[in-house]
Formats: structure tokens, C-alpha cells, sequence
């Protein structure tokens, strides 16, 4: 019988390595896999490469750097490909330090690289970007008149995953606006965990309703945690 | 009334919004940028369906919602909570950005630090050596959406303009915008330059003119 | 008020002009419009390049030719693009006579070059098809130590989709695997013409189950249809 | 016995595909492709769960339905009516071949004209020349499957061999195939050659030998 439920945080995270490139989703906090990121800061691999839209608020004094920003924080950051990078954040400043590298591309591009990745394109162009210094080291070439730029897939070691419900074959729903990153990590990843609010018995989501198909899930944890917060 | 003495007030935030609300028709599929264009969605009557698109899988945002009857899981591409519309719909990422790069939208209305002659638009950097970049989704929308609209102030905080010859910060498109609206003005980019559709009442064309850097079209 | 929905087929069909690129989904009949077919048919239009899956089932005597193949009998396709042609099917003998052109694609390609054109790129490496037939006068890069063709987006001027349920927004809902090529088809074309079963009031089709959201949708006929049958 | 007399049975249809089946342990995600490969459905035990995909986005396909019990609107790559299994999904068909170019199947098994000792599979044409195409989905299963398998008769009909040093007609995709089962044998391709697995009872390796134009490794 398949199953890919596991029973604790660190059978989720065994075996993420040093060096790993890991996709990150979720959109100001909605749909953003928190309780695996924490799992993710307990079991200690370093030297990652996050892939994530936004890479956090600036600092807010007294308050408490959590999720992505307090990785950063511990130093175990290399490089982050991003849509956002804030003046005062966490990430910002170690970037300004230079202790990661950040490479920020327009967000639908990141979009587009990871479900590239997913779906077996290793490249493609687009006109987001022409023209500007995003499109900088990249080739360039004329379609329908327009300029568009050569992007590249992105791939993933690891994605962490948050759904709305799961079922053991890790067919996937998510709630609300919580869908954003999170289909697209799933299918970039070589494994990919997930961390869902509700379990459901096989055959529950009707097949026509399953938002990410179990193909493209490794792990299951179940973890019952509340509503998004809005961002400091 | 002395030559110094200025006859006219210039627009408020909201009034550069509701300006270019009268503008989006019924139908319309329209995504409003971070900041002024957010508010361009209060000054939508309701009963004009315009169906607003937002970047993190929005199709159909309603009226903000009441407080305490705020549903978490709902917010838009600025992160403030929302409501759907009957007949709203969601989607992942990529399915989003297939809306804005497959050029289905009506319309993206941006905020916006330059605007050029020519269409360019820069509104998200000053300068290429800023280690913080914002880059969000505005290059997607300003090369995919088939109108790119701009509401900014006419002039910046220190009396410099915004409507050049050629933009002096990085771009975020090239001769992606077609319509601008300040709070002086409205301008349309035209392949001989900026035309004037309307100036705030009291105002000078000349008075608009010395305003801007590139030359404007009557 | 929005309302996408027509009253008539020639509603339906108003201005598709000779020359036009016309995308037809279905897979064996499953999610096929056949409806606007005849609508098509009727309404005339000529020297059509159609995109379809696949071009048709050999001729049975005594069998009425339908579909995609009459618009072919009545020498109305100048060139199609699909993953199938058989010999001895209307399409077939049309190719063989050189009456009709046809471009035979792999049909992930083709579903993946359409939606291309939906999401707005305009080109894309793949490795299906390199040291292939199909790689012919097409470029080679090589990705990942593999080597890739470089396919381009197809477009269309319009789409003919059959759903299960619409509302007035156009907002669709397929049945089992009448999905198919209906939702990328709707995103490739610049006029996408819609048959369904069902009407729906706005807001009846939850948002999370909206397939195709109304935006990609220009115009509804209401056309209660049996269900799809085996072909012949 | 005779040199002449064979003491051999070639594996019927449902021999071959019975055989292929042993091998697919539960918790594949596999593709099935048209003619024999689809029999092996046939032969996976109900309980072992084996999530089995159609190129038309149907993952998780159940058994054929009962007579008078089909659902007109669940079929397959080979245009038959299926049933879903509890937990099965439907997807588009851009996302259906996702899974498949993605690499995500851990299998798919295709029928084949012709297998190289490289791993190049010829199953879809037989000249450049033939005006009727049809390439359907095994282009992109045969290079996009972490596996691929290939099921069909060791010689052709007219007794000439099919597990060759070269294909003679137009490829699929080269060096894809990683197993072939025959009506004769189970062969695994390695980066020496054809390697035999296994032979059906009673033929030699020197008899299958002679069946193939390869060079075969024991």
C-alpha cells in the first residue's frame, strides 16, 4: 500500500544535504510551508540555495526574525533566486554584506522557470525582462518583433509544500489564494514534502478537484497548524 | 490673481484614481498595481463588472472586506486581505502569469517613478547598483498586458519631472506604456510623443509644460 | 452586465474569416466540440489551418464522414498540425494527394507549443523529438548533456472548446478526461468560441474549481449534447 | 529430439505482457502504450498498487468497467473506455505531459518495430517516406520516462530480426530504451550492448543468437 505520510519532522526532513537547492512558496504568508521551514532550520543543512518570491519584510524592532529571514540569520543561506529584495530585511542586508548572492528575476519568470523545470523544458524565451538589467548575460532574440530573453529552468533538490488537504497517494488541494508557488515547487523538485492541514482518505478529493496529483509528491506530514498572518 | 500665484490645486492620490477609474469599461480585465492603482478599485462602481486580476491567482477581487469578516486565506498581490466577487476564480502562479505575459489582460494600471517619450517605464529601482530589488511582477505586466497605464505624481518630491525625454533609472519595460495619468495631467504616448488629454482645471498648458522635461503634444 | 453567452451558432460563429487558424480539442470524441465542427462547417469559412490531435480514424464504408474529416472532404483545410495521421482516413488520402499540408508534431509538443502561445512564449527547448524526423530543419541545443529542439508557440484565431459547464463570466468546467486540449486551446487563440452542456449562475462553480477562468473565454452557445461516443 | 525441431513456445501476447508485469513493483507511476504494453494492465494484482497514467490526463486508471457500466467520458490513450481508481486525478493536457516530459513516470512500456544495442527505439513509422504520420505520444514517453521498457515480438513476421545493432527505420528516440521483453527473451540494454536477462524455456542463447542481428552478452 502506498503511503507517503510520515510521522514526525524529522523523518520529513531526512536527508536534505548541505548545498541543496530548496523552493520555498507561499505569498505573504499565505500558503507559505512554516512549520518546514522550522523543520528545515532544526535539522541543520547549510549552504542552501532558496528559491522564494519574497525574500521578507525589513526588520521590525522586538520583533521576532522567523521562517526564510531567520535561515538567513543563521547563516545557512549561500543564495537566494527571488522576485523581491527589500532595503532592511534580513536577507537585504546580508546581501549588501555579501554573505548571499541574490539573483532577482520579474516574478513570472520565476514562475515560468520552476514549472519549466517540472515540465522537462530546459529553456525559453520571453519578452519579460528585454531591455532591462535582468535581461543582462542573457541571450536575446527577436520574435514577432518583439525582444524576448533566453530564461533558463530552475531545479530543485527539495520543495516544502503547504496544502489545505492530502490524501496517502499525496494528491494535494490548496485553500484559497494558498495555491500560488506551491503546484510548481512540487513538480521542480527531486523530493518534494508537504505539510497539510487535513488528511483525507483515498478518493475523498474527487479526481476532476486534485490541484497537485500525487506524482509529484514524495512526503506527507500532517501538521494542523492555524490561518495565515497577515506580515508584520 | 499675480503670475506667481497658482490657480489650481493639483490632484489627491484618490483623485488621480477615480480619474482613471471613469476611463476602465465594463468587461475590462484589469490588474491594479501596489500603491495609487490599488485605490483606482475603490472608485470601480460595483455594478460596472470589471474583473480585477491579482498576481498571486486572482481572478474577480471584490470590495475589501468588513472587519472581522476577513477571510486569511484571501489577499492580493499587495498582501492585504480580500474579497471575492461572484464568479471570481483561482489559479496557481504559472496560470497566473499566463494571464498577464499571454497578453489576456485589458489593462495594468502601474505606479511608475519615470515615464518616457517613447513608452519606457521605470518603476522599480534608482539606480542599477541598489542592492535591495523589487521586482515583483511589473515587468511580466508591463510587456504583457495589451494597455499599460501609469498613475504617478507629475513632478517628484523635489519639483523634478517624471515625464522625459528618457528615463534616467533602470527600466522596468521599453515602450510599454500608453497612457499616463499624474496628478496634473492626462497623457497619451503616441508615436510623435506625449499628447495632452486633459489638464486639472486652471492649469496652463505652458504651466504643464515647464513641468516636464519631454515636449508635450496639445 | 457581461455576458459571454450567443443565442445562435452563427452567433457563434460570426466572423471567422478564410485563412483562419482554428485549434479543435477533443481526444476520440472525449471533450471534442463537435457541435461548432458543423457550426463551422456550415458557416463556410476556408483554406483553414486547423490544429487537432488527431486527424481521424480510417474510412468505413457506409459511415458517414463527420467532424474535422467532412471539413476536409469538402476541401476546406489547407494544412494541419497534429500527432496523428492515418493512411486511408480522409485527412490521409488529402495529405497523400497533396491537397491538404500536414505538420505531424509529437503530441506533447503540440500540447505544450499551444500553451506556449496562451502563456506568452514564444519558444521552448525540449528534448522530445531531437534525432528524430521531427527535428528536421529545427535547432539543436544541448541542455543538461541532452540534446533539445527548439519548438515555437502556435497561435490561433480561434478556438473551438466544448465544456461541461459555463457561466456568463465564461468560466468553464470539463467532465473526466474532456478536459484535455480545452483549457490550452482557450489560452492559444485570439476568438475562443465555447460549447456546454450546462449553464450556470455566476458563482456556482466555486472559484478553487474553475478549470478555465472566464478571461481566456469570449463567447458561450448553450448546446445540450448527448454524451461523447466511441468512434467507429 | 532433432536439430531441427524446435522444443521452445514463443510467449503469446498476454505471455509477454504477463512477464513485463512481474517486474513493476507497487508504487510505480507507469504509462502503458497502445497494443501489447496496455495488457499488462491486465496482469498487475488489483492490490498492488501500481498508479497507472494516460497521455489524455488520467492518472490512476482502474480496470476495464463492466458491460453496460461504462462512463462515456473516461477513456484512454487507446481510445477504450476505463474506469479511475479510488484516488486517481485528472489533469489538462499540457500537465498530463508534463508528468510524462518531466520525468516524473518511473516507467513507460511501448510497443516497438525495432531496438538498437544503444538503446535507439524505432516504433512509429517504417520510411521517411509514408505520408501517414503518426506519432502520438511516444516521442515524448520515450524520452521523458525514467524508464523505458520496450515490449514486441523478438523477430518480425516474416522471420527478420528486430534487436538490432542499428535501427533501420526512422527513430522514436535514441538511446531511451533500458529493457525489452520479447516473445522470446528479457533483454537489459547496457552500455556494452544487449544483455540477456532471461531466455524462455527450452531455447538456447546461441538459438536467440540467431533471432537478433546485435551481438548479445549472456
Amino acid at each position: 500500500m502506498i503511503d507517503k505520510f510520515v510521522r514526525s519532522m524529522a523523518e520529513a526532513m531526512d536527508g536534505i544535504r548541505d548545498g541543496a537547492v530548496v523552493m520555498i512558496p507561499g505569498f505573504a504568508e499565505v500558503g507559505a510551508p512554516n512549520a518546514l521551514i522550522d523543520g528545515l532550520i532544526e535539522q541543520g543543512a547549510k549552504d542552501l540555495t532558496v528559491v522564494i518570491n519574497a525574500t521578507g519584510k525589513p526588520r521590525v524592532p522586538g520583533v521576532k526574525v522567523t521562517g526564510f529571514a531567520r535561515l538567513v540569520e543563521l547563516g545557512r543561506v549561500r543564495k537566494v533566486i527571488t522576485s523581491f529584495v527589500r532595503a532592511g530585511s534580513v536577507c537585504g542586508e546580508a546581501v549588501k554584506a555579501g554573505t548571499v548572492v541574490a539573483e532577482v528575476i520579474p516574478q513570472g519568470t520565476l514562475a515560468e522557470r520552476i514549472r519549466a523545470a517540472g515540465a522537462g523544458i530546459p529553456a525559453f524565451y520571453t519578452p519579460t525582462g528585454a531591455d532591462t538589467l535582468v535581461a543582462e548575460g542573457k541571450e536575446i532574440r527577436e520574435y514577432r518583433g518583439r525582444r524576448c530573453v533566453l530564461e533558463e529552468a530552475i531545479h530543485a533538490d527539495v520543495a516544502l509544500v503547504e496544502a489545505w488537504m492530502a490524501d496517502r497517494w499525496g494528491n494535494l488541494v490548496f485553500r484559497g489564494a494558498g495555491r500560488n508557488f506551491n503546484p510548481l515547487v512540487a513538480m521542480a523538485a527531486e523530493l518534494t514534502i508537504v505539510q497539510t492541514h487535513h488528511v483525507c482518505d483515498l478518493g475523498q478529493i474527487p479526481a476532476e478537484e486534485v490541484m497537485t496529483p500525487g506524482i509529484f509528491v514524495d512526503r506527507v506530514l500532517h501538521m494542523p497548524v492555524g490561518d495565515p498572518k497577515l506580515p508584520v | 490673481m499675480s503670475a506667481t500665484e497658482q490657480d489650481w490645486a493639483p490632484l489627491s492620490r484618490d483623485g488621480m484614481a477615480a480619474r482613471a477609474a471613469q476611463d476602465i469599461p465594463e468587461g475590462w480585465y484589469v490588474n491594479l498595481g501596489i500603491g495609487v492603482p490599488t485605490l483606482i478599485g475603490n472608485h470601480i462602481p460595483p455594478e460596472r463588472e470589471v474583473i480585477l486580476h491579482s498576481e498571486n491567482g486572482v481572478l474577480g477581487m471584490g470590495p475589501a472586506p468588513e472587519k472581522h469578516r476577513e477571510n486569511p486565506w484571501l489577499i492580493n498581490a499587495s498582501s492585504q486581505r480580500i474579497t471575492l466577487r461572484v464568479g471570481a476564480s483561482l489559479v496557481h502562479h504559472a496560470d497566473s502569469f499566463a494571464i498577464v505575459r499571454g497578453g489576456h489582460l485589458d489593462l495594468c494600471v502601474l505606479g511608475g517613478f519615470q515615464v518616457a517619450e517613447n513608452g519606457d517605464l521605470a518603476n522599480w529601482s534608482h539606480s542599477p547598483k541598489e542592492v535591495a530589488r523589487q521586482i515583483g511582477g511589473a515587468m511580466d505586466l508591463a510587456v504583457g498586458a495589451k494597455r499599460v497605464w501609469v498613475v504617478m505624481e507629475h513632478v517628484t518630491k523635489d519639483g523634478k519631472p517624471r515625464i522625459l525625454r528618457r528615463c534616467s533609472y533602470p527600466l522596468t519595460a521599453s515602450a510599454c506604456v500608453t497612457r499616463v495619468y499624474t496628478n496634473m495631467a492626462v497623457l497619451d504616448v503616441t508615436p510623435a510623443g506625449f499628447k495632452v488629454v486633459e489638464i486639472i482645471p486652471g492649469m496652463s498648458f505652458s504651466e504643464l509644460q515647464a513641468r516636464s522635461e519631454a515636449e508635450l503634444i496639445r
